[in-house]
Order: structure tokens, then C-alpha cells, then sequence
């Protein structure tokens, strides 16, 4: 029974999280300025490092957290990166 | 002891609601808003205490994984700021608009970007 | 018309992919070869064993020359881009970064260089290994350039790293030749499952490749950098 | 139950991948092709293999943007008619 309930909860948040991504996905399609879809794959990024975080918590495995530090810590790369690279000087 | 162990575990589940609705909401705020600086409010705020709140949720459910998610939300408080200003930044310089009911603008008045232009 | 091209020739991988993909059974048994893996990695008398991580072992211990090989088309990589951004123009940058990227880059920095040591030390134990963690290491390289316009890697101690670890590997190599009859034999033994100091040389062998792939990665960032 | 999230996912993947051949500004294909790399990295996680994905997340994410970014830098933006 409380596994079952444990189970329910964190697969609702899994669900109301990529419902988050599948939003922030439309904005950064649809964007006018480049601007617009930066902002919408930072947070893109957080909300993938949590869900990388629940399906760990799912699947019950420590060691698979590894891959939300690498990612949570990398991700803020490729924005540093667009975003310097758009103040129309280079890097 | 078991009443504290059926608190934590029922405090854990409430973070995770609480953040998995964050980030739900942050998306939504970076489609509905007008331009670039108020998406970026909703974007990166919302989201930083989402991410915030569900890991420590998850930290609450599984006591022995408590030290590496306080390292993730370490990083994801240092990492998230310093983006969102660096989108800001650039989105200034380049020149991006502001939407039209916006009444102030503090970096025009100030020439704080002056050399920019 | 060329994004109608584009779109078919994508189309067609897609589904390429998706045909041969949906006829492998994911998870419903095991081949041949991977029933090979799984009884024999695990077994602790065996010297081809004694990682947590069943495909470290199959990584360094069946696959190491594999891995030799990989690395040496990394430095091959990496040489003709430096040959081929030398000698290019370099432009003018007036704009310099604000002091919350400058500071916060500087606090980030070495986290990103502790988690890249984290992720090839433990390489046997969690997954990851030396090649991501190399990787990570460049990638902190990579941010201080983004955010200090006159720093200056240093070049010729990356060479000295990238060169004596490749021959290091080689050594290991050739040392579990004499001793055990075949190239990169594990003649340190398995050791106890679990520690950090245990499963024979694959410890060694990440931190090899690690340290490896790093320099040259970083070798590639700065030549990218300084020339652009 | 929770195998179907893979569908929402591979959608949002196909769409971006999509979009990325009709795209004129270099600089926003980019974006778009690390939105398809981002979720790449969940799925590879999801079918259980953390190697890939940790491999995957660290060359993605900071080199091959990187990359990419500096040859456009070096050429010009916008796509041509």
C-alpha cells in the first residue's frame, strides 16, 4: 500500500514536471527573438535535472544521482555560452 | 520515533507536490508573459525554488541520499542566478524591446550601457 | 526544396532506425555474449572482474585496446583542428563580462573541476568513467576562457600531461603482458567489490584516460579560444 | 504507466528536430538542436543506461555547443536563400 501510494506520488510529479518541459518547449519553437528561447532552455534544463533526480528516485538507484550533478552543473554552460556569443561581440 | 518517521515521509511527499507544481507553473509563466525580462522572471525564479523544493522532498523521502541532493541544490542555487543575469545582460545589449506596458527602464535613464551602443 | 530534401533524408533515417531498433528485445533476455558478461564479471576469482559496474569492466578489461585506439583518434581530432585554426585572423572583442558572471564563474570553477576527478576516480564504482570526466574537465577550462579574456592556459603542461599519460597506458599495457600472457592483463587482482581502491588497474586506467582526454580536450579549447 | 512518459518526450524531440531544418538563424538552430540533445540524455536515462547518458550530458552540453557556436562565429548567421 505505501509503496504503491510512493509510486503514485512521484509518477504524478514526473507527469506535471514534463508538462513543464512540453510548455517551455512551445515558447522556445515559437519565440520571436533569440532571447526568448534561451530563457525557455534554462529552465528547460532545471526542470530535466529534477526529473532525471525522480526517475532516479523511482528506479531506487543512488548512484544514477551522478548523472543530475553532471547535468545540473553543465547545462548552465551551453546558456553562458549562447548568451555571451549574442551580445553580437564573440565570446 | 515512528510518528517522526510518518512526518518526514509525508513531509516529503508535500515538497514534491509543492516543487513539481513550481516547475509546472514557471513553463507556463515563460508562455504567457510579454517579453523577454518578465519571461525571464518566471523562468528562472519559479523554477529555481521548484527544483529546490522537489529535491529536498526527495531528500526527505530516502534519509541516505540527503548529501548529494544538498550538493545538486547547492549547485543548481549557484548555477541558475548567474545565467539568468547573463541572458538579461545580453538580451539588453542586443537590443531586444521592451513590451509596451512597461513604464520604467532604469538602464536607459542611467546610461548604464551607454558604451554598448 | 532543400529543406523538402533535408526533411526526406531525416525521414528515412528516423525510420530506418525505428524498424531496427523495435526488433531488439530490450530487457527480455540476455545473448550469448552478455550472458558471458554477467556470469563472469561478477565472480571475484576471475582477474576480469571486480568492478560494481558490469560495463567498466567490459569497457577496460574486454574492450582497454578499444579504448587505446579511441584516444588516439581524439589527439588526431584535436591536432587537425589546431592545424586548421592557425594562422586565422584574429578579431577584436570590446565587450567585457559583468562582475556577478566573473565572480559566480570564479566560484563555479572549482566544483566543476572536483566533480570531474570525482567522476573518473569513481569510475568503477558509479557510472561515468574517464572519458566524461575528462570531458568535464575541459569544460571548466572552457567557462574560465568564456569569462576572462586574458587568461592563458598553459600550453606546454598539457603536452607533458597528454604525452606521459599516453605512454603510462601503454606501460600498463605492456606490464600485464609479461606478467599475465595478454595486453592490459589486470594483474593487480580484483580486490574486495565496493571500495574505492579495488578492481585491479581499472582505477588506474580511468585516471589515465582522464587526465588524457582532459589536457587534449583543453589543448583544443585553447587553441579554439585564442586564435578565434 | 510510467513507460507512456516516453511518448510525450520522443513528441517533444520529434518537433524540435523538425523545426531545426526549417530555422533560418543559425544561432536559434543551435538552441533547438541542444533541446534535442537535453532530451536525449532523459531518455538514455530512462532505458537505464547511466553510462551513455553521463557521457552524452558532458560532450553535449558544453563541447559540441561550443563548437558549433564558434564556426558560425566565424562565417555568417543567417541561412542564405
Amino acid at each position: 500500500m505505501n509503496e504503491i501510494f510512493r509510486t503514485t506520488i512521484i509518477q504524478i510529479s514526473i507527469w506535471v514536471a514534463v508538462a513543464g518541459v512540453i510548455l517551455a518547449l512551445i515558447r522556445g519553437l515559437i519565440g520571436p527573438t533569440p532571447a526568448d528561447r534561451v530563457v525557455a532552455i534554462d529552465s528547460m534544463t532545471t526542470v530535466a535535472t529534477v526529473i532525471i533526480a525522480l526517475f532516479a528516485h523511482l528506479f531506487k538507484r543512488f548512484i544514477y544521482l551522478d548523472v543530475a550533478l553532471v547535468f545540473g552543473l553543465l547545462a548552465f554552460i551551453t546558456v553562458l555560452i549562447i548568451a555571451r556569443c549574442l551580445e553580437r561581440r564573440m565570446i | 520515533m515512528i510518528i517522526l518517521n510518518v512526518i518526514r515521509v509525508y513531509a516529503g511527499y508535500f515538497f514534491l507536490i509543492i516543487g513539481s507544481l513550481f516547475l509546472f507553473l514557471g513553463p507556463l509563466g515563460i508562455l504567457r508573459f510579454p517579453d523577454v525580462y518578465n519571461r525571464l522572471q518566471a523562468g528562472t525564479k519559479s523554477t529555481t525554488l521548484g527544483a529546490i523544493s522537489a529535491l529536498f522532498g526527495i531528500g526527505l523521502l530516502e534519509p541516505g541520499w540527503l548529501g548529494k541532493i544538498v550538493i545538486l541544490i547547492l549547485f543548481i542555487l549557484l548555477t541558475n542566478p548567474v545565467s539568468s543575469h547573463a541572458i538579461g545582460r545580453s538580451a539588453y545589449r542586443s537590443k531586444v524591446p521592451l513590451c509596451g506596458k512597461s513604464v520604467v527602464d532604469k538602464c536607459e535613464e542611467e546610461h548604464i550601457y551607454k558604451e554598448a551602443k | 526544396m532543400r529543406h523538402i530534401f533535408a526533411l526526406i533524408v531525416v525521414g528515412t533515417l528516423g525510420l530506418g532506425l525505428f524498424y531496427t531498433l523495435s526488433h531488439i528485445p530490450f530487457g527480455k533476455g540476455l545473448s550469448e555474449v552478455s550472458k558471458y558478461y554477467v556470469e563472469n564479471a561478477i565472480d571475484k576469482n576471475d582477474p576480469h572482474a571486480g568492478a560494481t559496474n558490469i560495463v567498466t569492466d567490459i569497457v577496460v578489461l574486454y574492450r582497454g585496446f578499444d579504448t587505446l585506439g579511441e584516444v588516439t583518434v581524439l589527439f588526431l581530432a584535436a591536432t587537425g583542428l589546431s592545424v586548421f585554426f592557425f594562422g586565422l585572423k584574429k578579431k577584436e572583442y570590446t565587450c567585457e563580462p559583468s562582475l556577478i558572471v566573473k565572480r559566480g564563474t570564479g566560484i563555479i570553477f572549482p566544483f566543476i573541476l572536483l566533480l570531474g576527478v570525482y567522476i573518473f576516480v569513481h569510475g568503477h564504482l558509479t557510472p561515468g568513467g574517464g572519458f566524461p570526466g575528462g570531458v568535464i574537465i575541459a569544460t571548466g577550462v572552457l567557462l574560465i576562457y568564456l569569462c576572462c579574456r586574458d587568461y592563458k592556459a598553459p600550453h606546454s603542461l598539457f603536452k607533458v600531461i597528454e604525452g606521459s599519460m599516453g605512454t603510462l597506458f601503454v606501460i600498463v599495457g605492456l606490464i600485464g603482458l609479461i606478467v599475465g600472457g595478454s595486453f592490459l592483463f589486470n594483474f593487480l587482482g580484483a580486490g574486495k567489490t565496493g571500495e574505492l581502491v579495488s578492481a585491479g588497474i581499472i582505477p588506474i586506467l580511468y585516471i589515465v584516460i582522464g587526465l588524457k582526454v582532459g589536457a587534449e580536450l583543453s589543448g583544443l579549447v585553447k587553441d579554439t579560444m585564442e586564435d578565434v | 504507466m510510467i513507460d507512456y512518459i516516453l511518448i510525450p518526450l520522443v513528441l517533444v524531440m520529434f518537433a524540435s528536430a523538425i523545426s531545426v531544418i526549417f530555422i533560418k538563424d543559425l544561432i536559434v538552430a543551435v538552441i533547438v538542436t541542444a533541446v534535442v540533445d537535453l532530451i536525449t540524455v532523459v531518455l538514455f536515462f530512462f532505458l537505464q543506461a547511466p553510462d551513455v547518458a553521463i557521457t552524452q550530458a558532458s560532450i553535449v552540453v558544453g563541447l559540441t555547443t561550443f563548437i558549433f557556436v564558434v564556426a558560425i562565429m566565424r562565417t555568417t548567421r543567417k541561412e542564405e536563400e
